[in-house]
């Protein structure tokens, strides 16, 4: 019942990890031989992975944004996040997982696998479930989606939100996810991306931005005062987002294996290390340490870390999360200021800044005269191919979100007026009040 | 009716102080305001603007004409700390005054 | 020192799960024979899953409900969910796995195992830890009674509520869990159960609506506005729900088996389903997608797959998702007002009838002609038999929760006295406010 | 590349708990001989154990405490604990395991693993990588400073606090981890302590204590009203504590084997046997049970079987735990009234009070003619062991804590100023405030 | 203008008496107060404290000069428990009022 | 003492319409009205009840006698929105009024 391609289907994404793991796996390409056995310790940790993934969406993106945002729009916000992932997640299932992760197609996969009802529920794949993977991938698709919803957070319609997340996680998620994962013309190149940093953070960072271009910015941004309305709201939404990542990078070797370890501290340290930069810098240049600083500090650091988890040294994954911290900082205080766009949740200065940062770092602290365990001959060329990975990333998703927003505003509209903008959006759209 | 706009924290102090003077019950309320802390900027992310409001207390007291004029005294004397954003203190007229619990009007219900 | 009944009782566990498992455990009859070995995987997933059933509950129900009710209850409403969780756990620890799962009655087991005392702490259960399928079972003891209490949430005395969360556990908990997982009568019937839809949900939403009726109505329900004060912290609650129920669900397999993939994936693709289909019926019905809407049809969604998360296809969850948002939200809107029965949290309408929704489901969407994977031959046969198990759970649970209230009547009383009521019963029971 | 002593820590940290172990780890002693395998179940248990006590710092921790201050310092609290518990993961990879866990010294250890360099990613240790042990040491190094800065919130400068932080954590938790886990001179002494009762919490509750009386009191403490300002947060921050603690102490463990059901079980009763403890004691002493009560009890039991959750039988754990909460209760309204000191957020009334009944209690309960599992022949003599581990950690803290605020007072000074903190530490340091 | 603070559970009653009057406006807010209640002390962690301030509604309704009678009347009894804490009606003068809808000024502003 | 119930997003208008008018401070609270607006249900999962209140603005302006009419229509004219729950103006007399920093009362404590 099973079509020949499935069972491969997890080692094709561990293409995209190979690179950075010198040694570790050795088991591995004998493993693609033999009939795939299931390992209950593997199917433990990649359970847990994929509930911890989940909860990076649900409540913490929720959370991180809709504490971000005014206590007028905290509702929009955190039902954009949890309905477009709850959409994606069945989409996924309907025809995600079999264009991306099946059929014979380079840039795009097959219809075969529609509903996954070509896998059998005792089907093993690495050494995991393979209904598994499939919900493993399905949370990055979902989450990925969610994030660029950030960008234009305040002043969007919700039915203009869920139109531009079905067309852009078709066109643009789905191909960069097939690029590197899937048919893997990215892979091919020999890009490291352990865990999504351009399929994920890169990508949702240009839909943000690109999304809040086009949508304008919100009613008075740069008059009047536009700040969060709950702090520890976006505290805690910033420390589930770390937790959860966890799910996500380690989750990311599809079992837990010795590079886990590896992985799982190097995600831990160089988040805490983008904290202290950040938090520093802030204090240093702007005067004082901030609640919204030391949480943003936490997320640029996990963007930064996820391509490169598997390929960085431990020393290298402290200096990637100093670094990290550092010009996320610039990117959303500088950057945005001299560009002058209203990207609400500062997607682009975190996701696409940071994870360009992750992606081209790794070629550089990957490689063993810097510490990191990946395969790097070449330190020039490597970059060269992070760098073709990233621009690809960032021209596809333009074009796409550039779509995806021009369907909408010929549907439905993509502001739903001054004075309900005004309002807010909680009555407006949703006909409730966070808080009574 | 005396009403004060003052910063927050110093709502103990001035409770302390017209309680030394008989004033037995107050209201108060959590409001923002500006005047001439008006116009400082503050900068979130890149973008800067004019934060207008600052929060303040707002204590309305009930009470005897005669007594009127120690109380203001008194609460401008711990409001004070001669920064700008002390606050106002206004006086106005109350036509009628009625306790709820017992009906009784006019002094006993200030 | 162990009785012989001891290790076997996670494979009468096993027995309601196994219906809905077309081939997917070999290995278990055989197992049953030899000495029981632990397996680490299988022990992670378990430990894992036990601390995610903690999770739902405390803070996730206690967040769920708390932000449901007024912001002068929230802290009745939450140290409610908090003790009744507690104690449970210590009752169920002293007598009830003695009840439920030891000894030789039929409908109810005996007192050999109080205390656990007769558990080697090294005693092996399947491939995990004996105390560990002890701990397991608490966590769902113990969520199920915190369930019940939304339904009367608002103005039943804390001392009431205790009295009837101790005896209905005692008499409806115990004795139904011993008919479908310990002695068994249900289980013998066929009836196919995954994780609990009859014990848990439909048992618990019975005892909410029967509490509701017999507390009484809210002062001032229907004609003054008795609305959620914190709908973050509602969602915030749901997402953890939904985090923590793939320990309920993939817990309720007692191992990271292959069949965990299928679980998994069907209990997160039809909560996403029904989230999908609340949240657009509302849109279509009463014209706006409302924030309480997508966290109920989550939850409507996990209540449903409760049961047949391991006898339905994928596509067939989605299908039982969309069919379990849409039958929900009628039941708390359109059926709840016919009633006119004030069932604070619509327990009821979301569990019990989701419960139902999902255990009749099975029968049909389980079949291997629908997709499924259950061993069902007779569709009308089965359906049948889910339906008995049904009535006897709503029979049975509402004799018992009228008896407990009963006895609460009669010894502390039931409510706390109108001016207290509306007062709220943070101050007035607990001496706090949530807010300062 | 590694040295011969790395692939021993594990083992150490073992001894402590090893006493407390009747022969669940009979494979052990004989594993140390061969060279180490990984097991990846025992890996997909402390991944997950790794992650959870993560969550209990961040975002457990920072919202139990951010609940309990006033709503102008909930900011500069939480912020203390992330960044505190950011800045220590650094410090543990830089150089506390180093110091810690390497060498031989018998009191603090050597700079051959800074930044884990001789520490080879594909290095196992016990059955887990290598590099995950110093991950999941790392958490308890975090997480036991950022416990302590509840002692003095609300009044403390952040730069004081984290100068506070970094000696106290160089001088006084290196030298204590090393002692019961590292060089192990406490452990020689058959000192119990599965989880870290005196590395962690009787050292943390000790500094809280020394800090809160040199910094002096709050402003208006004891003659204006001191209330937390969200409850809902403390009680929803106490909830994932007490999820997070699963990870800290069956994680502890080091593995997914047998005796992990004991520990989960135990952790589990105890807590809610202390709840209720406490919740009931505060109904009948005061009146009215409250939800800051019912947090503070569950805190207090996850303390108390800290130490012991390897050792006692299940009854055993409740009694701790019923026997911890009215101590604890005690402790932190009759005797801290009765002494006097403003310790913010208790951390001395639950953490040490409760770490010093969890410490001693074991040599009760923890011996087999009290239903326990350690090899304790002489009780007296066990009690003696343990007392002279809890004094030497009370002594020992309590000179590195005056010492830390001699040189933050001497550089950066402890008090932000009396106009300052009566306005609220979050706008005066750190430029935000938390609502909006 | 009239002003009442009282306890806030109680504003469901008032809002339905005063209407029935032909009142067919109001502003509240929430406030804090003391008066009589003043001393109550708390306990709270081995800390003993005066709570000073407990929760209250504030309500404010223009009325037409000739129901300010029956109006006040109407707030006392519904507001009134006998317990102490009930609040306190004020009466006040307004020297103009517009609705600003309509720029009706005078009576239909009430 | 001018006094306006506004429609909360008006708020930043009015402030830089008073301005201009030379009015250099204000305070501001949230509270909740009904009016015109009154009646209004909803329905919230299967049972229906009047919303009576709305949230709205209260901003309390103490001006100089010669600046009340033209401040009166500088608020009504940003405030106005012509659908039903655009609020209210209420013009009062003040007594005296302080400013605490400074001491100074009458006109420059307005
Ligand atoms: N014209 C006014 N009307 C109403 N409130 C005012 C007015 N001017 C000032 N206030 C209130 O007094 C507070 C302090 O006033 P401000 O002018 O900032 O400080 P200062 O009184 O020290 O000069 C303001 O925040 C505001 O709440
Ligand atoms: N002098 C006053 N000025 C302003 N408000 C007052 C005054 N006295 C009382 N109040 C308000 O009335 C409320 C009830 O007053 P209190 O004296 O406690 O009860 P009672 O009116 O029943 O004696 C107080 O909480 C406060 O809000
Ligand atoms: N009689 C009144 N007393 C006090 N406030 C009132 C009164 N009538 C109206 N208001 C306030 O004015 C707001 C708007 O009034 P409403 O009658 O709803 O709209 P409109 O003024 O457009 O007819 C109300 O929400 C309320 O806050």
């Amino acid at each position: 019942m099973r079509i020949d391609l499935a069972p491969m289907t997890p080692s094709r994404r561990l293409r995209a990890i190979l690179p950075g793991l010198l040694a570790l796996l050795p088991a591995l390409a004998s493993a693609q031989d033999a009939k795939p056995v299931l390992d209950t310790g593997d199917t433990a940790w990649m359970l847990a992975s994929t509930v911890l993934v989940i909860m990076m969406a649900v409540p913490g993106l929720a959370l991180f944004y809709g504490g971000q945002v005014r206590s007028k729009n905290v509702l929009s916000t955190s039902i954009q996040v949890f309905v477009v992932f709850s959409l994606l997640t069945v989409l996924w299932v309907v025809y995600g997982y079999s264009l991306a992760f099946t059929g014979e197609g380079r840039f795009i996969g097959g219809f075969d696998a529609l509903l996954v009802s070509n896998i059998s529920p005792d089907a093993v794949s690495g050494t995991i479930p393979e209904l598994l993977f499939v919900a493993f991938q399905a949370t990055f698709a979902a989450i990925t989606t969610a994030l660029a919803v950030g960008g234009f957070a305040e002043r969007t319609k919700f039915s203009a939100v869920l139109i531009f997340a079905v067309i852009w996680f078709t066109c643009s998620y789905l191909v960069i996810a097939r690029a590197v994962w899937g048919g893997g013309w990215i892979a091919d190149l020999g890009a490291i991306d352990y865990a999504g940093g351009t399929v994920v953070h890169i990508n949702a960072g240009i839909a943000g931005l690109v999304g809040a271009l086009i949508v304008g910015k919100r009613l008075g941004y740069g008059t009047t005062a536009i700040q969060p309305h709950n702090l520890p709201y976006v505290l805690t939404g910033a420390s589930l987002l770390w937790v959860g990542w966890f799910g996500f990078n380690v989750g990311s070797g599809l079992g837990a294996g010795v590079s886990s370890g590896l992985v799982l501290l190097n995600t831990y340290v160089c988040t805490a290390a983008a904290v202290i930069a950040w938090v520093f810098a802030e204090w240093i240049f702007k005067g004082k340490p901030t609640v919204l600083g030391a949480a943003s500090g936490a997320i640029a650091g996990l963007v930064a870390i996820t391509p490169s988890c598997g390929s960085v040294g431990v020393a290298g994954a402290i200096v990637l999360g100093l670094i990290a911290g550092v010009i996320c900082l610039w990117a959303v205080a500088s950057l945005k200021k001299a560009l002058g766009y209203d990207d609400s949740l500062d997607v682009f200065g975190v996701h696409a800044v940071g994870g360009i940062v992750g992606a081209l770092g790794v070629a550089i602290l990957g490689a063993p005269s810097f510490g990191g365990v990946a395969e790097i001959d070449n330190i020039g060329r490597q970059f060269g191919v992070q760098a073709i990975s990233v621009l690809f990333t960032i021209v596809w998703s333009t074009l796409i979100t550039v779509i995806a927003f021009a369907v909408a505003k010929f549907t439905v509209g993509l502001r739903p007026g001054d004075d309900t903008e005004r309002e807010g959006l909680d009555l407006a759209e949703h006909g409730e009040r966070a808080y009574d | 009716m005396i009403t004060a706009v003052i910063r927050p924290y110093k709502l103990d102090d001035l409770e302390l102080a017209v309680a030394r003077l008989g004033v037995q019950g107050m209201t108060v309320s959590e409001v923002h305001g500006y005047g001439h802390q008006h116009g400082h900027t503050e900068h979130y992310r890149g973008t800067e603007y004019r934060v207008e409001f600052t929060p303040k207390t707002w204590v309305t007291i009930a009470v005897d004409e005669e007594i009127v004029e120690p109380v203001i005294e008194a609460i401008a004397n711990v409001a004070r700390t001669g920064k700008v954003g002390d606050g106002r203190i206004y006086v106005s007229e109350i036509k009628q005054a009625i306790r709820i619990r017992t009906g009784e009007t006019g002094t006993a219900a200030t």
